[in-house]
């Protein structure tokens, strides 16, 4: 057994659940004989054929539309949107349509939708966002992030098994930079379910996708610098996202540090700060602090880029902040 | 090199005297039934609304009975309907019951949608009828892969939706018939061409001569019929789903018609012309069919009153079922988000 | 002079900075002859003709995409969704054209996008909705939300004279049930600057739209009864927000109630009780609380969409919770 | 009626020998200049793409330049220009400088952009030319509406856009034309056909003979052209140009060429047939542009290597420019999100 890619990881659960269930099958632009932008669907057609890795025109609402219509007909579609930042070309379908069937006509539609996602891969405001959080707050809608190749297998497998909607969001940056020894046996990452990525009691991180990393480089930093154990929180799912967990984590450690790498204003960290704050009042030592992009488009020069993404010195000052509050 | 279109009037605004497609007598009065059930269950949504029971809007069918009767009249159970805002008389066809409908608009709890989507949202999965959302053109695609569901379980069951002359020039609509000709998918898409989208007539919404042109664009089937005729819709779109039974992909045809009421029932349209209104009212699908019917001899005056007077009595019937149906309970909102 | 209407108060300020600046224009589904769906644009094509209020085909993105085009030729239009609801099929048009031209091109975009929102009016998912959260987040956008006749003129005014694009939120529940004196002469109400709806020092309920009425008479009834008064703060703009106000009355209040009409998770609240928590954390008697409406969909029958809004009971409720925690 | 199209092969793939609208000699040797200048950078670009230098990916319109160049050689400066993600060449005859082509691809502090946006979505505002972004069809709208702007302050300014065979089946090319073709704005739509969308060859995008077919469903001007011929796509354009400036309305023109490189400089273009890649290499646009000019003696060997010379020196210039420019001041970017 020898370590896998995130980027394989995402490839061997759509595989597996390709394998066990014939009615899965992957459509997106170029994901067929080319393997998809990214090459995660590299083979793939190989084994399944056209039909079940089946490309599409340049016609990205279409592509959730006729998603849509295939999983009322029974089908699992994985729809691939070429980078997470044409999403929002069918975000009419997602938010509207997709999101609602099952609760306003008891119809099910069944389907993933990929989106690789995230910066520090120069590629401009159009090819490094991170849109998830205008799917976190539509109803209807789950919403889930691997950091791991382990978590990017077994969410994809149970994304692709959920009855519902499922936005999975791939971290770009992630793809080929992490690897691991993954079980040889079906498993599956429950929907819904954070990881402690990391132990400690002085305080939290929550996070997830790419920051998960960062995170916990930081904090093994403050360990050996000045002796203090930080948690790290790994979401993995935002929507549900692990209430229990979080509460749990934070009222033993009593600082909360949130760190994604979208824009800070309107992110997914004011809610689960908000959340927090809510439920956890009395065991805040200090206000929950966040750390997140800056609030603007994402930049395409390398030294903008850097100054916008919550790097890790920006994760070590937020939490050294945070800690000497 | 430029293109070139074909000429100009295609149709002719009459029920022309001939053989259609494969309708018999038998077909021929069903056709004429569904449009009477569609025509006094609107008249009687109406009433209803006027007197203050209807939740939300009213939108009818009224003058495009042919269109979505002729329609619908062409599928089979198993395939997929995907009506919009116009088209009860298609769900009626379909096998939406009378009781649904109204208990749809009164906004009770026992309807597939459990009181959660608004009136005309109506569907009934059961018999393969997808409810709508408001968002035009939205369920073009999601009916291109209902088409496409089918061909890859390698049956020949077919989809149908309908869209109008406005709703025709949304991204939805492009996106949805270039997907299915490239996939050669069992799609029939019905362009209810009612000379105006909402208070908008037609020629500020596109600039072609004929919608169903659009379908070059596409490499697909194009076609215009007269949206009052209902035997040549139902020709026309019952030659749609052979084609598509058998693999040579979609269709779009464009039935021309008029809406000779308001948008909804709160527009007193006065924004249109009233000869235009005038000429249309007198070309109205129903009378003239009958008309033929009588002449034809396929059917007799008796018959029709009795029929009319069944239908009524139905009518009344489901009326009084909507209203004695509860409400939804408030807190089933907050159930099946998720499946 | 005699009082005007909600929607009377957007025609209104329409209309004058129409005289003002012939560059000004409005374009959209049947705002001409007809006037509009609610009719905010009854008769001005009597005034204006149809170049100026321009009837367009159905093309949500087109009507949002073709207004950037004439703004870059320096027009200012006003483009109308005919709901608030159908904005999402101008989606990419407005969180990835309209929003970033200025940053990454140094182009002037100057438009105002109408969105009538809001409940309580029956009409089911999508006729009822408050889509302001997804453009809250966006960077690049502005977003404002008047709830009274004044500060719909006068926010309308500012938007209009703003050289960015303004997302308009009007509230359709609003449109004819409230109406006001307005002073004869031009104001404006700036963008960014909430207002003191009421005093109180006990609590403060930020919030914005409709339920600024809601609130505003929770408080009445809570003076009255209980003999606590309790501030409500109208936010007025939601991008930029008010943060100086918001520091402010929460310093001076030390317990916040958030509330607004649209769905609770991811939420502007959210977002508002992170940033409050941030940076008046010591001045906090209680967490900040928020009221909003369920994470569902707008339900359409009439007992469900009740029990899914943020009604005055459910305000007063959380409003007692607040004080007596 | 079902609806008519025009015959299959409407072009011949050669160079005729004929006069092409207004084009004299002076104009003809433009023509060959742009395509050499475009040619020629791009090469740089490539090169120092290989050598790291180059910030993001690098897309060419290697064997598209005498579309691009053609088409935005029918523009005044008052027009708008919106390019996207393989028109260099309309840029450079628009007046985008080298300099600036080169300082944006190397993430420089010197453009319209600051070193913000992506490297190919390089603008120049005050030339007219507006910087793309990367959501295929979303600058075409906006280019309809840059032609109303023009034509409701009475002026007879056009737009030009592109799009490619894939994008052109995205919902913004339906709702833009539709809209122009309503208000008769004076906007030109030329298609890239160029046989691929990054792997996707055309029958798996859309399934119609011709795109310019989609012309006649908007009831506007279409047009099939050569697109290696330079003085087709001049003259095609030139004369939509005209037709718009006259308030006859918008045109669609399907320049037919091939992508003859990778969909972008790290893909190799495997899926692409290796005759169908030598039959288009063949019929290289500048090569054989350039034979007609040297046979038809509107220009000498001696005057293309002077040329070649002064375009290269230009380049190594450029270059150099460009790389001794600053990047951004990282806090540069947070100014500027609001006007
Ligand atoms: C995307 C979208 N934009 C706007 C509306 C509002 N709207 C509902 S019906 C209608 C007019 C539709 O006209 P048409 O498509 O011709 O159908 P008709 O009502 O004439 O049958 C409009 C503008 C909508 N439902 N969806
Ligand atoms: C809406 C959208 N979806 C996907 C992409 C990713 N993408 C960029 S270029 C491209 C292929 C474009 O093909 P075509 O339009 O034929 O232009 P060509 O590159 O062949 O000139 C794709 C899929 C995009 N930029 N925008
Ligand atoms: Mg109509
Ligand atoms: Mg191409």
């Amino acid at each position: 057994m020898s370590a896998i890619s995130y980027l394989e990881a995402i490839r061997e659960g759509m595989t597996e659940e390709m394998r066990r269930d014939e009615k899965v099958f992957v459509m997106g632009e170029d994901v067929g004989v080319y393997g998809g932008a990214f090459k995660v669907t590299k083979g793939m057609i190989g084994e399944f054929g056209p039909q079940r890795i089946m490309d599409t025109p340049i016609s990205e609402s279409a592509i959730i539309g006729v998603g849509i219509g295939a999983a009322i007909q029974g089908f699992r579609p994985i729809c691939e949107m070429q980078f997470a930042d044409f999403v929002t070309s069918g975000f009419n379908q997602i938010v509207n349509n997709a999101a609602t069937f099952y609760w306003r006509q008891g119809v099910k539609t069944p389907m993933v939708i990929r989106n690789p996602s995230g910066g520090n891969i120069h590629g401009g405001p159009f090819h490094s966002s991170n849109p998830e959080p205008w799917f976190f707050r539509t109803p209807g809608l789950k919403v889930v992030a691997p950091a791991t190749a382990y978590d990017a297998k077994g969410l994809m497998k149970s994304a692709v098994r959920d009855d519902n909607v499922v936005l999975y969001f791939e971290n770009k940056y992630l793809y080929r930079r992490i690897k691991e020894e993954l079980p040889p046996e079906d498993y599956i990452v429950p929907i819904g379910e954070a990881k402690l990525a990391r132990d400690g009691n002085e305080a939290v991180i929550i996070t997830y996708g790419a920051p998960v990393h960062d995170s916990i480089q930081v904090c093994g930093e403050m360990s050996k610098e000045e002796g203090v154990e930080v948690a790290v929180l790994d979401l993995r799912s935002l929507m549900p996202f692990d209430k229990g967990k979080i509460l749990t984590i934070v009222k033993s450690t009593n600082r909360v540090l949130i760190a994604h790498e979208h824009q800070l204003t309107g992110g997914i960290g004011g809610e689960l700060a908000a959340f927090i704050n809510e439920n956890a009042f009395e065991y805040l030592d200090a206000p929950v602090m966040r750390v997140a992009a800056k609030d603007i488009p994402v930049p395409f020069s390398p030294p903008l880029e850097e100054y916008f993404l919550p790097t890790r010195d920006k994760i070590k000052a937020k939490l050294i902040e945070l800690l000497s509050y | 090199m430029a293109v070139k279109k074909a000429g100009k009037e295609r149709i002719k605004f009459i029920i022309e005297d001939r053989e259609y497609f494969d309708l018999n007598d038998k077909k021929k009065i069903d056709l004429y039934y569904y449009m009477q059930v569609c025509r006094k269950a609107e008249e009687q949504i109406i009433r209803l609304y006027r007197q203050g029971k209807i939740v939300g809007g009213v939108f009818t069918g009224r003058g495009l009975e042919a269109i979505t009767i002729g329609s619908a009249y062409a599928l089979e159970e198993r395939d997929g309907l995907f009506p919009i805002h116009r088209d009860m008389g298609a769900h009626f066809v379909k096998g939406q019951t009378l009781k649904t409908f109204f208990a749809q608009y009164l906004g009770r709890a026992n309807t597939s949608s459990r009181g959660r989507d608004g009136n005309l949202h109506l569907g009934m999965p059961e018999k393969h009828i997808y409810g709508t959302i408001s968002h035009l053109g939205a369920m073009i695609p999601v009916a291109v892969g209902y088409a496409m569901g089918a061909k890859m379980r390698g049956e020949d069951s077919v989809a149908l939706s309908f869209i109008g002359d406005g709703g025709s020039n949304i991204g939805d609509f492009h996106e949805g018939l270039n997907f299915a000709a490239v996939h050669k998918l069992g799609f029939i898409l019905v362009i209810e061409n009612n000379q105006y989208a909402y208070s908008t007539p037609t020629q500020e919404q596109y600039a072609a001569d004929y919608l169903a042109d659009r379908a070059i664009g596409y490499g697909m089937h194009g076609e215009v019929v007269y949206g009052n005729n209902v035997m040549a819709v139902y020709e026309a779109v019952g030659k749609a789903v052979v084609r598509a039974r058998k693999g040579e992909g979609p269709s779009l045809i464009e039935a021309r018609s008029m809406r000779v009421r308001g948008h909804s029932e709160h527009d007193d349209a006065f924004y249109v012309p009233k000869e235009l209104l005038q000429e249309w009212v007198k070309r109205d699908p129903i009378e003239n069919y009958e008309k033929y019917l009588l002449r034809k001899k396929i059917i007799t005056k008796v018959k029709i009153e009795k029929m009319i007077r069944e239908i009524e009595a139905e009518i009344r019937e489901a009326t009084e079922y909507a209203e004695q149906s509860p409400f939804p309970e408030p807190e089933d909102c907050m159930r099946d988000l998720f499946a």
